[in-house]
């Protein structure tokens, strides 16, 4: 994320070090969105409770997705709420970013072969963090925290997104194995 | 059919509908409630729930068992072991296998951990719920050291996969009654001040007492079980009235209050986790230091062709399984009954009429776990 | 328990002197408080003291020398706002960590003390985002109403003997004005969203003020009807002797509890609260808009408190140890009890609200209709029979 | 009136197996016995047709039943008991979700867990896990002995709604 809106580096000296100075404070306050799912919100939670506490890193939940900056996607994602967790998405101000959370999150974990699970959140919003587990550790969670603080600090880092997805992505057209289109 | 399901009443003006969920910090979860308010006050209110569908029946079908026991820790995922429980209970019947006595008594000292631990995120989101921010810090630390204990034992902290086929998957770590034993003491203690957190404050009498009352015939009508249910004043509990494991060894008290209100769920809540301290310290005097913790499964689970309906009382009431097994290696049939998914359904009961703050507080109150009423 | 490793803290870590971010040192958080409480003092001395002497010294006290003084004046206050807020965004957040076992912002600066410079900062560069379906003049103009609303106050606050921007007769109606204003803006904010979380809030809002306002002004005029007079430096005068909460203990707690009526603070945070409106009157501001509604909320948690002190608490009444009233020492010494009167009445806000749950709105309204008002007429009354006997 | 039933005792429970036209009045019976806390209802398919499966309790002497009862897949209608107990509302709307199950008498038959424009019942068995259909899975013949007569086959147009159910 660019200065003010803009996505291209700035080349300038003094605009660079103010890019700089911005993005040093965008990583150091992240406010996630206060947006549990399933299993791995619990952990989510636990990792704001006394015993890691990431708000020692400047790290509150807010409810409203205008407020948030980092999207916590804590669980699984199914098709009903796939539209739902896009538009959160969408409603969030720039700049944005996603964590995934938990094997479910990143390819459907367990459930993965089931007829109403999206594999991989992915497929409906950009992803900048992975957390493998099932559900992750509070401490995983805060290691995935720290790295996207240090991917938005970093200069060279922050300028490379992850694929986009057009918001009107539709997952139900998505065809399964084999090309097959479930029956829905 | 409109994606509400909650129309405006054509000339009607003073009604606004809103649509609560599924994402709104105090819905535990991704319910989702449409509600009409006149004002503060509920008009209307329509539950949709199905955002955590995760295809559990239909999956279990395509595995074998013991793979299954996994997929049933998922469901109510505060209170870990206590899912597998029904599920390991009703093939252990159709198999006909004996479990070791310190097998039961181990499997209900995690069942009663679990309570606690469970109990322990209610109250904390209880009263995040209710405007208070501290509490659910208090209360997740304790859960801490609970999910510690678990943890050293089975290996994971939320979601163990430790009950087995005839008892648990291994032996408890040799510090688990020491552990078990510092935590009660640490517990009682901290029981005093929550009592004066939640209990005795002023604030959440004037917030729950009197608000979202639900009579006893409507919630046996209902189906209603768990706290919700003795709340309301009937005492039944799944531990007593159909027992299994350890519970009928120890000695333990159903606590029920006859008002059916918010403050009533809450102070039922309470005294469960008493009990379960009690449970507890019965047990770490009766079981055994060593012995057995495995009974004689059969290598390869293979129930004969039928069907058992087995329940267990977990924090949230009757946590019911049916498995329809066909004589092959994987079930025909898994149906759960879960427990906050029939609590829920009393939403609108409570719902309407109600203001609109109150409606948050008695959500808390029904304590409601999605991975369980989605599944 | 076991000891948890934390995740190394590798980019923001000083090496020198082998510091280590992750232990908790009082006395380092104690020095950033005072750092900041520093900063603030300096400020007041320089905005009451500094500005009048410049322009005293170079003769431009008169005329259109005096407008740009005060307007000087005011922009040294906006200053002083802003440290303010980030001071007590940053106290409110150590110190519910304090109440919670837990250590709070840590690891930016020097006892996580420029964690709240880098939140401003990142709200400043975040998308300010105006929904398609709100009413966009009144969205923008709402946190400037709220935010001017309650800067206004300042006004008339009383820092230390002689150092008030506005020393006028009728300071206390000014205040009942202004102070009823930042409610304005909330409630345009809600309305003009075109949300529906965010109307209910701003609807709250407004029943919320109808209700504390009334009792609010009854305590106003009680202690105007004590002290017999109704500017805010004749009310702290008139305290020279007995601190005012002694003989007006009624109306004291009375102005106590509408005063977090009025903060919108637990346990009557109606407008915004959190488990249940989401973020209420806010939900669809982002970045600066709602950085200046932020604002506004924390200016107003200094000045309610303040209000206190200048009412019940005796004001900048403190030993002066000699110095000779009207000196410049003797002013910065007088603002230093008043900074440190209310920062303890700051902290018992912050204490309540790290302790107490919400209460519903209707029980506000209830409780103000029927038991404050009674009260505070009682107290009113009460209090002039009071004067009558033994002034 | 005499009921087309089968019993059986299963370890502590009654298992009554009923003829579909015949499990209202069953479920008013048991209802006049004292069952007032309903467990559960499960849809089951059995291969050659849908099963619904009600569970009750009765709490003050702590008896279990079951009543079960076969219907076929060209018209899976049976009647809902939501009336004698209100807690199996959502247990009927998840087995027409899940199976398509209709309950006639149903105030409110719409699919709980998934979305309404969904036209997959996902657990019959011609579905594999992932929602597509199993090629070439045939319905088993219905079982022999035949405990009834089976309900007769559907009319025409009561056909066409029994043909969406399926979503075949």
């Amino acid at each position: 994320m660019g200065l003010l809106g803009s996505d291209e580096r700035p080349r300038d000296v003094i605009l660079g070090t103010l890019d700089d100075l911005i993005n040093m404070a965008r990583s150091r306050s992240m406010w996630p969105l206060t947006f549990g799912i399933a299993c791995c919100a619990i952990e989510m939670m636990a990792t704001w409770d006394p015993k890691i506490d990431a708000d020692r890193f400047g790290m509150f939940f807010r409810n409203t997705p205008r407020q948030a900056d980092v999207m916590i996607v804590s669980g699984t994602v199914n098709k009903k709420l796939a539209k739902r967790l896009r538009r959160l998405y969408d409603q969030m101000a720039e700049p944005k970013w996603v964590i995934s959370m938990g094997a479910c999150a990143n390819q459907g974990g367990p459930f993965r072969q089931g007829y109403s699970v999206v594999e991989g959140v992915d497929k409906i919003v950009p992803v900048d963090v992975y957390i493998p587990g099932c559900p992750p550790r509070p401490e995983a969670l805060l290691q995935a925290l720290l790295l996207l603080r240090d991917k938005i600090a970093d200069r060279e880092l922050r300028y490379k997104k992850p694929r986009e997805i057009p918001a009107d992505y539709e997952i139900m057209a998505e065809p399964g194995k084999d090309g097959r289109i479930p029956v829905l | 059919m409109s994606t509400m399901n909650l129309e405006p009443v054509p000339g009607r003006t003073d009604e606004m509908i809103v649509n609560m969920g599924p994402q709104h910090p105090a819905t535990h979860g991704v319910l989702r409630v449409v509600l009409g308010l006149e004002g503060e006050r509920i008009t209307r209110a329509v539950p949709h729930i199905g955002y955590l569908h995760r295809n559990h029946e239909k999956i279990e079908e395509a595995r074998t068992y013991p793979m299954v026991i996994p997929y049933t820790d998922r469901m109510d995922y505060v209170s870990g072991t206590q899912n597998e429980l029904p599920f390991v209970l009703a093939i252990e019947d159709m198999l006909g296998v004996e479990v070791p006595d310190r097998a039961r008594k181990i499997r209900t000292m995690f069942f009663e951990l679990f309570r606690l631990a469970s109990h322990l995120v209610w109250m904390g989101t209880a009263m995040l719920d209710l405007g208070a921010i501290s509490p659910f810090l208090y209360t997740f630390w304790d859960r801490e050291i609970i999910l510690g204990i678990v943890e050293k034992t089975a290996g994971a902290r939320m979601l163990p996969n430790y009950y087995t086929f005839g008892g648990v998957r291994r032996d408890v770590h040799p510090d688990f009654f020491k552990e078990v034993a510092d935590l009660l003491d640490h517990l009682e203690r901290r029981m005093v001040d929550y009592e004066h957190l939640v209990l005795e404050s002023p604030v959440v009498h004037a917030r729950t007492i009197g608000v979202g009352v639900l009579s006893k015939e409507r919630a046996i009508a209902r189906g209603v079980s768990g706290p919700v249910l003795r709340a309301s004043g009937v005492a039944y509990d799944v531990r007593k009235a159909f027992p299994y494991d350890a519970y009928p060894d120890v000695e333990f008290e159903i606590p029920t209050s006859p008002d059916g209100d918010t403050y009533a769920r809450f102070w039922v809540r309470f005294q469960e986790m008493y009990q379960s301290i009690r449970i507890l310290r019965q047990l770490l005097e009766l079981t055994p230091k060593t012995g057995p913790f495995k009974g004689k499964a059969p290598a390869r689970i293979k129930p004969p062709a039928g069907e058992r309906y087995r329940a267990v009382e977990n924090s949230r009431g009757e946590l019911g399984v049916f498995v329809i097994s066909d004589g092959t290696d994987k079930p025909y049939r898994v149906k759960h009954r879960g427990a906050a998914f029939s609590n829920l359904q009393i939403i609108p009961d409570l719902f309407i009429g109600a203001k609109f703050s109150d409606a948050i507080a008695i959500l808390s109150s029904l304590d409601p776990v999605f991975g369980e009423i989605d599944r | 328990m076991s000891q948890i490793p934390i995740p190394e803290d590798r980019h923001f870590r000083p090496r020198l002197f082998g510091y280590d971010p992750q232990k908790s040192r009082p006395w380092l958080e104690r020095a950033v408080y005072s750092a900041y409480v520093f900063v603030f003092w300096l400020l007041v001395i320089t905005t009451y003291a500094g500005v009048p002497a410049l322009f005293g010294a170079l003769g431009w006290d008169s005329g259109w020398g005096f407008v740009f003084m005060r307007a000087l004046q005011v922009v040294l206050l906006f200053l002083l706002s802003a440290v303010l807020a980030l001071l007590l965004i940053l106290v409110l957040r150590k110190y519910l960590g304090k109440v919670q076992e837990r250590f709070g912002p840590m690891h930016y600066g020097p006892a996580g003390g420029i964690q709240t410079i880098f939140d401003a900062l990142k709200l400043l560069a975040k998308e300010d985002f105006v929904p398609a379906a709100a009413d966009v003049l009144t969205f923008r103009l709402a946190p400037a109403v709220t935010f001017v609303a309650s800067f206004a106050m300042f006004a008339v606050i009383p820092f230390a003997s002689g150092w008030v921007l506005a020393d006028t007769n009728v300071g206390l109606v000014y205040l009942i004005a202004v102070s009823t204003l930042s409610t304005y803006g909330v409630l345009l904010g809600g309305v003009s969203s075109g949300n529906k979380w965010a109307l209910i809030g701003a609807l709250r809002a407004g029943a919320q003020m109808v209700s504390y306002e009334i009792p609010l002004a009854l305590v106003f005029l009680t202690v105007a009807v004590w002290s017999g007079t109704l500017s805010l430096s004749g009310i702290v005068d008139a305290q020279l002797g007995l601190w005012n909460f002694l003989p007006l203990a009624l109306p004291f707690v009375l102005y106590v509890i509408a005063s977090l009526a009025e903060l919108k603070h637990i346990p009557f945070d109606f407008p915004e609260a959190e488990s249940e409106l989401i973020a209420g009157y806010n939900v669809e501001y982002s970045g600066m808009s709602f950085a200046f509604f932020f604002l506004a909320e924390f200016v107003e948690l200094f000045l309610l408190p303040a209000l206190i002190v200048v009412f019940f608490f005796g004001g900048w009444h403190g030993p002066l140890f000699g110095l000779e009233p009207g000196s410049l020492a003797a002013g910065a010494l007088e603002s230093l009890y008043f900074t440190l009167k209310t920062a303890v009445w700051v902290w018992i806000f912050l204490w309540i609200r790290a302790t107490l749950p919400r209460y519903r709105d209707d029980q506000l309204m209830e409780f103000a209709w029927k038991a404050m008002i009674p009260l505070a007429l009682f107290g009113l009354v009460l209090a002039a029979y009071m004067r009558l006997i033994w002034r | 009136m005499e009921l087309r039933l089968k019993q059986e005792r299963l370890f502590d429970e009654d298992i009554y197996t009923v003829h579909p036209e015949d499990y209202r009045a069953l479920c008013e019976k048991l209802k006049a016995d004292g069952f007032d806390f309903p467990r559960a209802v499960s849809g089951i398919d059995t291969g050659y047709g849908l099963r619904v499966t009600l569970h009750l309790t009765r709490l003050h002497d702590r008896a279990k039943v079951t009543v079960r009862t076969d219907v076929r897949y060209e018209n899976p209608v049976v009647a809902s008991v939501t009336d004698l107990w209100p807690g199996v509302e959502w247990y009927e709307r998840e087995a027409y979700d899940m199976l398509g199950v209709r309950f006639s008498g149903h105030p409110d038959l719409r699919r709980i867990l998934l979305e309404d424009e969904w036209e997959l019942h996902p657990l019959l068995k011609r579905y594999d896990t992932g929602g597509y259909p199993i090629p070439g899975w045939e319905p088993k013949a219905w079982p022999d002995p035949d405990p009834w007569t089976p309900p007769p086959p559907p009319e025409p147009e009561a056909g066409e709604a029994g043909e969406g159910g399926e979503a075949s």
